[in-house]
């Protein structure tokens, strides 16, 4: 059997990140997934919201991705456990996709050998008339509603859920900046519910100039690790303000 | 030697595949080779078949493959367990869309249940519950309708007696988004 | 000795009468024999159909004959070369993961490709390529399994002959932790 095979875009954020990591020619670990940070951040970027279908995906897996390259930035940074799994978790993700991916095109080489088909039907049938017990008007009718219930309908454009991740994102941001302002002891899960309509340019812009600002702050870093103390970085953050792009 | 086996492995394969019987002519020129040299493998085929559960029916000028005599006892049991079982959701589930909307053609009630039908259907046709027809819109394909014997166990004269049946109907048209 | 081969040609047979895929359990109630002996019967049917133009397909639970994966050039011309539509990456890629992770649910199948495959899913179910059964831990929910036909399609005998099929699986069920 032939396959029809679309190469143009990424089918979703796990298939961005196996290609990025794939172009390095490097493992799957949180330092590679830390280095194709700002590529991913940047191809999400460069697209149109209409044309990423699963834009939601790319977001969540951003803010995971942000996390990682803070930790490997900010090495002292705390994680919570949260945190913590969810990049242990993208990490695993991605591995299985992978091997999924690899095994996917083996079962292309394999299926290439040849359909099989199934006996062809028979005209001479015996037919014989063999009604059974559930076959009722009302069991008939009850299917039939069930049926129409469960009819495929058109996706709404904008789900909910969407619109409640990406904000979430931006929390993620808010967050992770003032944690490094103040001491880096806050739980995952205590942001949450920020209402914020930002548009989703001006969200990515949010996170590459995050990921500047870390880029600073570990500059900072070198030199707090002098005297080993925390403190003197939120100073430097609190200095530097957020930068403009 | 090599070849021989190769033309009677496709020769079962076709005869197989179309379930119906073959025309020699047919089978001579899919496969490319003589007729004589066909009937010939016909024969290497059919002494292969010996003492199997399937063997090779055939005239001068055409060949079935069919169950062996032997096994008429245990083929009737399959059939007797196939039309007595119940329904089951599937099939009521399939005859319903039959029913409320026929002639209905097999992808349309596939894209309703949202699952492939083509195993339930074929309960449905041997236990007489519907019948196939051709389609008046494609000559190469089917429409599925009810029985008569079907709407007489129902206990009503027309599909149209169902209940809320212009209404069901018309919400099982769907809005056939593209699949 | 007699014996198995008398099973063995009931049960080729019994699959040939069916054309569709027959459940073990059916195979064993028809027969009268138990449904152990039916698989490794199963087991002995295939290797005797080794090298024909039929060949045996097996699931856990069912089994069914096919023309075997060489015979494709032959049985498309019989079949007026109807064209079998090639699946795209998604669907390829979500059937390799219910063929090797399967039974399987959606939100799994989500969670590894990353995107919902609500749609590539239902594409899958309505041609055949996966079926989809009640999920034993939860009731409201499914699971979706590999079938005869995504055999068929893939030209193989059993999930076994898919390539590094245990290795596979047990990474995929694991952490992965090493590469």
């Amino acid at each position: 059997m032939p396959f029809d095979i679309k190469t143009s875009a990424y089918e979703g954020p796990l298939d961005l990140l196996i290609a990025l990591i794939e172009k390095r020619e490097v493992f799957i670990n949180d330092i590679s997934l830390a280095q194709v940070t700002e590529d991913y951040i940047e191809y999400i970027n460069s697209l149109e919201e209409r044309d990423i279908d699963n834009m939601s995906e790319f977001v969540l897996v951003a803010s995971t991705l942000v996390l990682i390259k803070s930790k490997s930035l900010l090495p002292k940074l705390d994680l919570s456990p949260e945190e913590q799994e969810s990049i242990d978790d993208l990490e695993t993700r991605v591995k299985k996709y992978r091997l999924i991916k690899s095994l996917t095109e083996k079962i292309i080489e394999i299926s290439s050998g040849g359909e099989s088909f199934p006996r062809g039907e028979m005209k001479k049938q015996f037919i014989s008339f063999a009604p059974s017990k559930d076959m009722s008007v009302e069991n008939l009718l009850t299917e039939a509603k069930y049926l129409i219930e469960n009819l495929p309908k058109p996706e709404p454009k904008k789900p909910k859920v969407m619109v409640e991740k990406t904000i979430s994102l931006n929390d993620v941001i808010d967050d992770l900046k003032n944690r490094i302002q103040s001491n880096f002891k806050m739980s995952f899960n205590e942001y949450s519910s920020k209402s914020s309509t930002k548009d989703k340019a001006e969200k990515v812009n949010v996170i590459i100039s995050f990921l500047a600002l870390l880029e600073l702050v570990k500059q900072g870093t070198v030199r707090a690790e002098q005297d080993e103390d925390f403190k003197d970085i939120s100073i430097e953050t609190d200095s530097l303000g957020v930068p403009t792009y | 030697m090599e070849n021989t086996k190769k033309l009677e492995n496709q020769i079962e394969a076709l005869l197989f595949a179309s379930g119906d019987p073959l025309l020699i002519t047919t089978l001579s020129k899919i496969t490319g080779e003589s007729e004589k040299l066909v009937k010939e493998t016909l024969g290497s085929l059919k002494k292969s078949l010996d003492d199997r559960g399937i063997m090779l029916i055939h005239t001068d000028s055409e060949a079935s493959l069919s169950t062996s005599p032997e096994m008429e006892d245990v083929v009737k049991k399959l059939h007797n367990d196939e039309i007595t079982r119940a329904l089951g959701k599937a099939g009521i589930e399939t005859l319903s869309i039959v029913l409320y909307q026929g002639p209905v053609t097999k992808s349309h009630i596939d894209y309703i249940r949202g699952v492939n039908s083509a195993f339930v259907l074929r309960n449905l046709l041997i236990r007489g519950l519907v019948e196939r027809k051709e389609n008046p819109e494609n000559k190469r394909g089917f429409v599925y309708v009810s029985s008569v014997d079907t709407l007489r166990y129902l206990g009503i004269s027309s599909v149209k007696d169902l209940p809320e049946y212009e209404e069901a109907r018309k919400s099982l048209e769907g809005e056939l988004i593209n699949e």
